[in-house]
């Protein structure tokens, strides 16, 4: 058995297992599957500020080896999750992290200070780049100043773990990435979802309800890699990867381009178990290259 | 019974048409409390065209073999595939899923509905519904006679109409048009029904009309099929309900359907 | 059969479908298959004022529905295709446009000017989008001021048809287009690849000599959709939609999102054919849908 | 014959060993015309995880059936579904591509080098060199005895030496430490090789040692197979050369390969 144990600017995992946003309910989902406190950390549902209807069906497209969502950050808000998710959360013995959005820097900070006060999450991820909202989302997280402003504000009131998740939907991520990490980020997690159309040939309708949406799964992969690979070149706080990753293999190739834990997201849907595929896997190829620790291959990109 | 993943063995294949077939699934464990009108999200491994799971209602439940079968409508690439399958081959199954139908308490005469493929998640409802002494009445409708099947596991059940739109096969008509509606709809205790969403419409309608219990099992685009993505919802009087965990199976009062 | 035949900014097509830069060779190479005169046009290989050797092997990764590619432009350089390709161009009764890539704005200048002589070449296609030399390349269509001079120059040398294509890696691909719109472009080709990249686990290699390449293929496809769609919405002038197409229904998504033609890429690997099933398809498509022209459908989504 | 996108149907597998096959392809059409040395492109059809066809070299042919047999070892996800298709399947198939070996053009006692899966773009040289007149001289190199196929069939058309690894079969070592480079190497009028590109590298070193002619069949990752997407270049004296087109066979002349 290899170390899998990282820490990430001071948040301490068990091992660089943990799953996206959106993807992996409260975790009180995944409880019939399999025991959720082997995962390094989770990541709650995207939580904002106000109670989030989100968008109307049809929320979702399947693609070539992908698919589409627009679920639009449907949520209770941040003092539902307060009163009635998080009590539900106090029995979970592994860091749990809050994924948070909002309309405004207001919104972001409101929501985040709320957290900020919860004992039992350990740190907060911060979304600046949900594709599928019409007003900030995305928008904090394609443009420099935008960022800068949120994580800076953010950054003033919560103490805890801040990572911050950008968006693949810019020119140049590694500019964002440095803005993220001069405002005081811990962390930096990429990629969210690419945003992405899907039409119907036969009814000449858009198979979502919002036109667009966010393309995820593996047909994002070599484009996550690339962008992880360019921000751990240009940032020294720790990196967060995820984008495709559906087996060990996989998560492999993020932590040679650089990525110090993944996170796993569409692949849930395919295989509730795979994560605890992805935890043994990585163990098996630390102990088949004679690693001890998951440390020793991190940015080990051979060039 | 919890929500597992298994790996079912495929150990039987019926064909009961050119595009319908039923296939039983065997699972290595002890399988327990499946309900009516829960279903099954199954991988269709290794294909090119299909990247998520299908969904498909679990159509009859064999606790002596630790069997669910299921009945699929070649419609896709997903379903093809699916329906193509040997006898012999694993398939990676999340179930049971969803909610399911509710019995009545006490026994009660009632009315099933089914439609195309939806009649799949009415076939254990009947059988549940007979073991637990109700009286079933079951009418199914199709666009052409071909397109009825089972209708002989169904009438193990209870008493089966049928209509039909080109008149092939029992009363000419949908199943709207059925006298069951005109004649006894108020005598039923509840209605239950799965089909396309029209006619489910259609026959909601009736039931408010004629004050008679409903409920309705929806089909929806699923990314998960247990909870987690919110891809599948469907608009409720309590706002957006995810059809995988809170439906397949809605009372029609829950529903904001216009009709 | 419906009527096929496309008007493209005075480029007269006898049907829409083309075929993409570096995915078609210099037509020659199709001739075993089929008449490519069928087509309604097609694109050769980026061509660059000076002969380029390309980059090294590895210049390919296969990724999920799709692939990478680093070929880098190899080409014997405009005055090898004038001498040597062009001559055998000749027999060929459809529209063949150039591809032109350049590090510098005069090497574009002076690659255009040699083109625009060529009676037989109908058009060129300005590449301001490949994502694989190290000069030039994908940075003038990823910047508005440089998208400006590169389209403004050889608009002022260059007096046949001018297709500009663009580059996905951008945040804003609008803005591009309304550049490439206003300095006189004819019509806007998209999009190019996305600059991507893969490892290989257990060498713990980069699979492609270059590190990054561009991806392409079905994997890519919700993405350009997206962009045509996009870009539709933001100018006048026709588009020329690609990304992922393998069939006529791919097709038929990209006329609906507003794409006056296509160009059909990596599908030319998978099947040679490919174009060919396109075209009839197109038409099946249309006649079952009781449209007497392929113009009927362009940029028809129903909202 | 010109390159020719086809359905062909597989008409016999054979299987060598736990991961070699021989699956015979057949065409609707007369064949004619394919050099030894050329390779076809076979498409993994609906599989999620092989995208791209896969090239195999042509390993016989059979005009009289218009058949083509390719052997295949299963390494990853393409080869191995290949591997199972069963008889009856149809696959799309490129052909023939490349450019083929160069027979001699007097009667010429020729040696032909082989490893691993390399073997099979020498059979049909191997019987087209013997049907023009040629002494053949067959060396085949491999890591344990079992992992030498089809030694008879090579019988056939020349004399078979072989080495393992191991010394399980043949003389131990690799195919280099055959005595037949020691004591007759110059005594061929040419070498044809085709494995693994350590091995093709060590035979070219002593081909050119001894002033013998080698060609190589080189292999590469491929996108396209027949010259236009240039993703499988060799370095050559002209530059970068794609190996499908302009090889997938090299006099080492024309390679730059460090020997
Ligand atoms: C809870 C539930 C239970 C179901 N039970 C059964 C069952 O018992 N037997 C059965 O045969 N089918 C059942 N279905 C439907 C089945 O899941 C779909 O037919 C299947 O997902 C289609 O997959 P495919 O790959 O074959 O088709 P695709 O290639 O995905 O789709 C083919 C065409 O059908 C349309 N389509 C796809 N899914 C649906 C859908 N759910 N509703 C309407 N149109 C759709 C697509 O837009 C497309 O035009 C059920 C669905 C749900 C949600
Ligand atoms: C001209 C030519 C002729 C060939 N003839 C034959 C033949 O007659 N019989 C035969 O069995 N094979 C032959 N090959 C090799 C065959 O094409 C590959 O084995 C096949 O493409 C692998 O596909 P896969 O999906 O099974 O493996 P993949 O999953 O693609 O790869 C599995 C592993 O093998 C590596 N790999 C893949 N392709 C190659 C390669 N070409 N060289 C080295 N490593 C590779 C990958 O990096 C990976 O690690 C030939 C190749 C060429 C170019
Ligand atoms: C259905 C769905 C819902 C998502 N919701 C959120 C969300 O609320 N907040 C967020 O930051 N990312 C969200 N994401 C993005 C994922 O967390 C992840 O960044 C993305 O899907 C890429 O990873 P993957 O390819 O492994 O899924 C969502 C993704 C999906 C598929
Ligand atoms: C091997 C390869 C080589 C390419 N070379 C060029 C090129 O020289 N010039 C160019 O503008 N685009 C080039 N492209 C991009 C394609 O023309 C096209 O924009 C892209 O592949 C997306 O379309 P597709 O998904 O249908 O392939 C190349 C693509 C591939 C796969
Ligand atoms: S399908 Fe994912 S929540 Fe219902
Ligand atoms: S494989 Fe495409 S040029 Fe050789």
């Amino acid at each position: 058995m290899a170390d899998l144990n990282i820490d990430i600017a001071g948040l301490k995992l068990k091992n660089p297992v943990l799953t996206a946003s959106g993807t992996f309910g409260y975790g009180t989902e995944f409880e019939d599957f399999y025991d959720i406190n082997t995962l390094g950390a989770f990541v709650v549902k995207g939580t904002t500020l106000h109670a989030r209807q989100g968008n109307s069906y049809p929320r979702m497209a399947e693609t070539p080896s992908g698919m589409l969502n627009a679920v639009g950050l449907q949520n209770g808000g941040i003092r539902y999750f307060v009163d009635h998710i998080y009590p539900k959360l106090l029995r979970f013995d592994t860091n749990i992290l809050v994924n948070v959005s909002g309309s405004t820097v207001e919104e972001y900070i409101a929501c985040a200070e709320q957290i900020d006060d919860l004992e039992h999450i350990t740190g907060i991820e911060l979304n600046i780049s949900c594709p599928n909202v019409k007003e900030g989302g995305m928008a904090f997280g394609t443009s420099c100043p935008a960022a800068e402003a949120v994580v800076k504000s953010v950054r003033k009131v919560y103490r805890k773990h801040m990572m911050v998740k950008l968006s693949p939907n810019v020119t140049d991520i590694t500019e964002i990435a440095r803005v993220v990490e001069n405002q005081g980020a811990d962390s930096i997690s990429l990629i969210n979802t690419l945003l992405a159309m899907a039409i119907h040939a036969e009814s000449r309708k858009p198979v979502l309800s919002t036109v667009t949406g966010g393309l995820s799964g593996p047909a994002v992969k070599p484009i996550a890699l690339r962008m992880v690979w360019q921000v751990y070149n240009s940032v020294k706080i720790p990196i967060v990867g995820m984008g495709g990753i559906m087996n060990a293999t996989d998560a492999i190739e993020f932590f040679l381009a650089g990525a110090s834990a993944i996170q796993v997201g569409t692949a849930n849907f395919i295989d509730p178990l795979a994560t605890q595929h992805i935890i043994s896997g990585i163990d098996d190829y630390l102990e088949r290259h004679k690693f001890h620790s998951i440390n020793e291959i991190i940015g080990e990109l051979q060039l | 019974m919890k929500k597992t993943v298994q790996n079912l063995q495929v150990i039987s294949h019926r064909r009961l048409n050119s595009d319908h077939v039923v296939l039983e699934l065997k699972s290595d464990e002890k399988l327990d409390g499946i309900l009516p009108g829960q279903f099954a999200n199954i991988l269709v491994d290794g294909s090119q065209k299909v990247f998520l799971r299908r969904p498909f209602s679990i159509y009859l439940v064999d606790y002596n073999c630790n069997t669910i079968s299921v009945l699929i409508k070649a419609i896709g690439d997903g379903t093809r595939i699916l329906s193509d399958q040997s006898i012999g081959n694993q398939l990676s199954v999340i179930f049971p899923l969803g909610n399911g139908f509710i019995l009545p308490a006490t026994p009660t005469k009632v009315l099933l509905v089914g439609g195309g493929v939806g009649i799949a998640a009415l076939m254990i409802l009947a059988k549940m519904l007979k073991e637990n002494g109700h009286q079933v009445v079951i009418l199914l409708g199709a666009k052409r006679i071909v397109d009825l099947v089972e209708l002989e596991e169904f009438a193990k059940y209870g008493t089966v109409y049928t209509t039909t739109e080109d008149g092939t096969h029992g009363t000419k008509g949908y199943v709207t048009d059925h006298s069951l509606f005109r004649e006894e709809c108020s005598s039923f205790g509840k209605i239950y029904t799965c089909g396309p969403e029209p006619m489910m419409k259609a026959v909601a309608r009736l039931a408010l009309i004629h004050h008679v219990n409903c409920e309705v099992s929806l089909e929806n685009t699923m990314a998960c099929g247990y909870g987690v993505c919110l891809c599948c919802i469907t608009e409720t009087i309590d706002g957006h309900r995810c059809v995988c965990t809170d439906g397949p199976v809605f009372d029609i009062k829950r529903l904001k359907w216009q009709i």
